[in-house]
């Protein structure tokens, strides 16, 4: 180890902050872009599942907080690209990645959403689990990536709380066609959102590496247990059920064991062959296809003004 | 008419344009061409629907019919909504939107700003609320409108075009019907707006290098009275969907 | 599940799959790419759509609910709906549309070949009167698969590419699950047409100058048990929303 | 008049049909091609407000009628673009000169369909007047245009008592709100209606020629009248009015009265200023534009296999 990588380790373990004009290994730097880049991506993919309902959503108010959230969401994009732009990585060289397909974006927003329940479903479970797996990065050691994450995820809290008012809404005071809508989102998107976790981690093989940097701090299942065991109880309370005949309580060990996860779904999308996958992505270029001409537009107008002001 | 059926009438026109507006903002989700605009859209419309709310839960207010925000807004058919054409013109290219709202945002901020003097409290604090925002949107549609029309040859090629398509449909922004002058002349309305409008979009085009073209002058359509182009019926079936299809359903 | 039951899920694969195809086909009155094809699209739509009615009457009379075909064409919602995924695409370009006719009107031709035959006479008869269809709406796809891939180069890319967005979806025109196995089994369905399928479709390619895909493989997404794509929802809001917005009314 | 013209006259008052290969007038001719053009180009554009609505048929027998009636009427285009072939023109370039608004087309086309009830008062009102224009048409001097008239006017009457059918079925069977929308439809195409049948003969400084050359056989205002003697006893049994409050059986003459007909709406929408003229002809000139790429596709296919067959 060199000197600066041991001062660096040394840093991290102290749990001080590294910043951008810090020096950081170059490991480090390409494990933050990958995650970071994803993570961006993820929000603006994940726009367009909720987007699917925005104009169709069934009343003032909940098409006001749809708005509100995807927005937010927008918002959450723009601040992680940001972040990772401090690391010398582009955005629209990510950006471009990501629509030739040589980077990922969460495997949760390439299912379909249904129908209107799906956006709770999505608020309650998807935005549940990522808030879970977020939280812990609120004290990544890289500074701007954690101060993104504690602003992101005080959203993320209040979208959860709205997707599972959305449910229980249809729950409480819904029509029986209503509560089948619930029942039936939630079987579409739990095993999913457990997915969102990633693999075990003996099958993660970057896992240790970011553990030793504080990017990463706890392991998959972890907190793939730690996000079931706080839902199952909501899951009860809605008086909905989990596809998951395997799923109780747990005395001895204090946790809902759970059934096996059928990794093959995971990788297929992963690789591709995935529900719609290919139109979220599709969408994605569009909109940036046929948008340049208006950023052309803005620049050459930018420009323009510059030469007038000189 | 009288002074009470005239104001329920003129308020569905406020909300209506804002109603619709806002739907079509909902259309540029996830298509807008920089995420800075997916946000700043987004935000508008955000804008426009909460003051349809606005504006709805008064009229639901006035009629007392047992009917709330929620029915005015997707329980009415293409024959009942009030809102102005321009809004319910499909958004079209980013080129078009901007037209779109410029047009209408200059209308907009000019029509709050008299009704926060409305006679009618109400009114004059929801549109208080609103001129804050309506300022806004017209700083930031009348900056897009510069940025098209001196940004590149296409740009302006593509604005042009835009006006010229929409240029009709902004003589119910210049003129005004019996309702809203009788409304006027009772101090609640805000009146005819023509002439600062006219001005306004003159100053705008001049600076924007385009062509302004002859007053648009009345035709057969005429949103505020229900008669509406052929746009509008498709954007209610799809926003409408879900509450025509369980009417009996709380969301 | 019964043999009755399986056999109305069944009818409904087949009706629903004709009705938004015909949806699609309205889609393209009035901006067909010559006026030949606009009496051609009208006319297979009209095809489809009373062979959907065809067999949505039938499942009416077997269920015996007090529902009609109307009701089942325009009350059932997006997860209820039983159509092939392939069917519910949007309608693209002509290339897209080509390719997705082609694509239904191989496996329609071999499926309805077969129900001639069914043990149940009423489906043989229906089956018998949409054969003579078929066969023409074959004959015609594929003759324009063969203009557009052996055309001009435009439209062999615009029909290459068509073929690369729509090819996941035939897994549902080779594969057959329990029920469609099942009433195979019991004489009254049409089965797995996969391979004839398979080999009809390399012939036409092969001929066109196309590159064959890999067979495609079942994916998340099942049409026949209502697992769709997103756009079905939105074809539905508009094509059911008249009988949605006026449940009592009688037209 | 030379001695071609007057054998070509005496043909004509004789009853004789003028067939392609016959002499015929210069003015004759484009005369005819004007006419069977812009007739021909209204069957076309009169495809798009119905079309408007065939997506939202309310009941599969609806969209079955409409469908099929929608095709009536390209198959229309096809018959009439022919007789007008025969006369030396050509349909491509007659269709660019609509397509550049260098010719009309019917203008009751350019009014909207609001609602359903639209599409059966177009039915019965715009089919019904075009049949009352149509029928003495039969008689054309024309052979061509005589024998499309024939086939025409058969499919219009049926489309005609489709449309009132469907009014009627609103009326007798319908809820409050249908009713309504029956009534509304009638308010807003009753005057546009009357309107097809032209100005006054004293404002057509074409008909008298029309009439000798036997294309026309009827002065405006006659049709206009037989329009309204058969349409308002249907109007009656209907249950519904006429937006004319001056409309009322003249005992003297045996024919209904009317009010004035507002004719500057007419002479505005035939000036460009129509409710949506602008959209019916960009909707035309897109589906041509759009469908560029797929004729060449056809022609070059054609051309390969006629020079692989050589």
């Amino acid at each position: 180890m060199s000197p600066e990588e041991r001062h660096f380790q040394e840093k991290v373990d102290a749990e001080v902050r590294i910043e951008p004009k810090n020096w950081m290994p170059d490991g480090y730097r390409k494990t933050l872009i990958r995650q970071i880049s994803q993570h961006a991506h993820s929000e603006i993919v994940g726009m367009l599942p909720e987007g699917n309902w925005l104009s169709r959503a069934p009343s003032l108010k909940r098409k006001l907080q749809l708005m509100a959230k995807i927005q937010d969401e927008a918002g959450h994009g723009l601040y992680l690209y940001s972040a990772m732009e401090t690391l010398g990585a582009d955005r629209d060289e990510e950006i471009e990645k990501l629509h030739r397909g040589e980077v990922k974006f969460s495997s949760i927003f390439t299912y379909p959403t249904l129908t209107w329940a799906d956006m709770g479903a999505i608020g309650w479970l998807v935005d549940g689990a990522a808030i879970v797996n977020q939280v812990p990065l609120q004290r990544c050691s890289y500074g701007p990536y954690s101060r993104a994450m504690i602003r992101v995820c005080k959203e993320e809290s209040f979208h959860q709380r709205q997707g599972y008012e959305i449910l229980l809404t249809m729950m409480r005071e819904g029509t029986d066609e209503q509560k089948e809508m619930v029942q039936d989102a939630i079987n579409r998107f739990w095993w999913p959102s457990l997915m969102m976790f990633g693999p075990s981690d003996e099958n993660s093989p970057n896992s240790a590496q970011s553990m030793a940097w504080k990017i990463k701090r706890h392991g998959n299942d972890e907190l793939r247990q730690r996000f079931l065991d706080q839902t199952v109880p909501q899951l009860e309370f809605l008086g909905c059920t989990a596809p998951d005949p395997d799923l109780k309580w747990n005395e001895e060990t204090g946790h809902y064991d759970f059934g096996e996860i059928q990794w093959q779904e995971f990788f297929d999308v992963l690789k591709g062959h995935s529900p719609c996958g290919v139109e979220r992505i599709q969408q994605r270029k569009k909109a940036i296809d046929d948008g340049q001409w208006v950023r052309d537009a803005a620049v050459a107008y930018a420009d323009k003004q510059k030469a007038n002001a000189a | 008419m009288n002074n009470d059926q005239a104001l329920t009438e003129y308020l569905l026109r406020l909300a209506d344009t804002d109603m619709v507006l806002a739907q079509r903002f909902c259309e540029w989700c996830g298509n807008a061409p920089a995420l800075e605009e997916e946000v700043a859209m987004m935000n508008v419309g955000l804008d426009l629907l909460g003051q349809a709310r606005n504006w709805y839960d008064y009229v639901a207010e006035l009629r007392d019919d047992g009917h709330d925000a929620d029915f005015l807004a997707f329980r009415r058919n293409e024959r009942e909504y009030r809102n102005l054409l321009i809004a319910e013109q499909p958004r079209g290219d980013y080129a078009v939107t901007t037209a779109k709202q410029f047009f209408f945002d200059v209308w907009h901020h000019l029509v709050l700003t008299r009704l926060t003097e409305s006679s009618d409290e109400r009114i004059a604090g929801i549109a208080a609320k609103g001129l804050k925002e309506a300022t806004y949107h017209r700083r930031r549609s009348t900056e897009w409108m510069l940025r098209l029309g001196q940004g590149t040859e296409e740009s302006h090629r593509r604005l042009t075009d835009a006006v010229q398509n929409l240029w009709r449909f902004t003589c119910e922004l210049t003129d005004t019907d019996e309702i809203e002058d009788q409304l006027a002349e009772a101090g609640i309305g805000a009146g005819n707006v023509g002439d600062a409008w006219r001005a306004e979009v003159a100053r705008v085009f001049a600076e924007a290098g385009l062509e302004l073209p002859e007053p648009a002058r009345h035709f057969y359509m005429d949103g505020k009275n229900g008669k509406h182009t052929e746009h509008l019926g498709f954007l209610l079936a799809e926003m409408q969907y879900l509450p025509r299809a369980y009417p009996d359903a709380t969301w």
